[in-house]
């Protein structure tokens, strides 16, 4: 399974904080997660996920560019950081 | 060395938090110390409230990956973090970091450097909530290219 | 905008300092302070106590002129010190430096700013007593060094 | 009359705290007081006031280079300040 969590303004825009997907060929990395996503979703995610300063996280490191993943991977899409 | 690394909704008192900073010898000359405030307003928006929210897990683990670097680089004796989330109202503490030295050099700099990288690495997110409407904070440049300030080497 | 120095035998309170620090108002997002402790030992030598002397009038005018830069240069909005004079055990306060602003960068920038001056500027002077006697402690070129990074304008 | 002050290692060393000197022709400037004090202490004064290093402010403003002075003045010698 990988578990994936939105935060803030994506997780309002998306109006979901988490979802549990069944391991399976089609979430072999980054790309092809979003890929499932956006296809499952339709329009609206494909636009929220698709924007340039979105953030992504595995296992809770921050990422760039494309990233394997192995079952039981946490993912999270998050919009850049304000706290302090 | 002693680091310390709190998210929490309870307010905190700078003042136990120094002297905690403190509990653990006498080697130390310099302390500095950074508390935030939430401001009336923000680019010319009213504020009423403050909602923040954080990555819990992630958030504690990346602001003591943080303090790790700073304590490394400076040679720092202690350092500590409580950054609050929920809902904060105007004037209300948000966040306290502290940072003791053997001199005032390395307390500066590891507490600044500390601050630019809560900024800029620590996830949480600020959302407003004035008259307006609800307005979620843009990340500020300025936040960046001040973090970058420190090399690399805090990549 | 309000500044306060004030020179003293007695210890103070941090926590009372930067409460008063931001009594004037709710504007401020920042509060940066640097609190300074007698040390054990400096340069190897063991240190029992340390006695502050200081030229009484000239000092707190010559703290209040590098308030008055510091505000004018970052646009503070409150900023205080307490120095003590006399004698001093290891581990005790010696300055408290307290600085408020709308944003951290002021805030940070005028705290370091007068802690330098402090060190390069005000009529102060330290002598260490241990178990090798008097000893009076010397001025740091350091010290200097750090203070000409703000520039000859606060000459 | 000017006030001449001493303070820290100086004050020490001259073992002299303060001193009031009736105003003459002879303290029309900082180089001239300390050329009077030389004379009138003898040679351990003139080692202690020539250090390099020395500090000199007249009425609590240090200043660089010799000085005027007119009655009233207060003058302080000092070493470099070490507080903070």
């Amino acid at each position: 399974m990988i578990k994936v969590l939105f935060f803030a303004r994506i997780r309002e825009e998306l109006d979901c904080r988490q979802l549990d997907l069944p391991w399976g060929n089609d979430l072999v990395d980054l790309d092809a997660l979003s890929g499932r996503l956006c296809r499952e979703h339709g329009e609206h995610w494909e636009k929220v996920l698709g924007q340039q300063n979105i953030i992504r996280a595995v296992n809770q490191k921050v990422v760039t560019g494309n990233t394997a993943l192995a079952d039981g991977d946490e993912v999270a899409f998050f919009p850049p950081v304000t706290g302090g | 060395m002693s680091l310390s690394v709190k998210v929490q909704e309870a307010d905190f008192d700078p003042a136990e938090l120094q002297r905690s900073l403190l509990a653990g010898g006498q080697a130390e000359g310099a302390v500095v110390t950074f508390t935030g405030y939430v401001r009336a307003s923000n680019e010319q928006r009213t504020i009423e409230r403050m909602e923040l929210e954080h990555y819990p897990g992630m958030t504690e683990n990346s602001i003591l990956a943080i303090l790790q670097q700073a304590a490394e680089r400076w040679g720092v004796l202690a350092a500590s973090v409580v950054h609050r989330v929920g809902v904060l109202r105007t004037g209300d503490q948000i966040v306290w970091v502290g940072v003791a030295a053997a001199h005032r050099e390395a307390a500066f700099s590891a507490c600044e450097f500390t601050m630019d990288y809560l900024k800029t690495r620590a996830p949480f997110w600020k959302k407003e909530v004035g008259p307006q409407g609800d307005h979620w904070v843009e990340h500020r440049a300025q936040d960046t290219e001040r973090a970058q300030r420190w090399g690399r080497s805090s990549e």
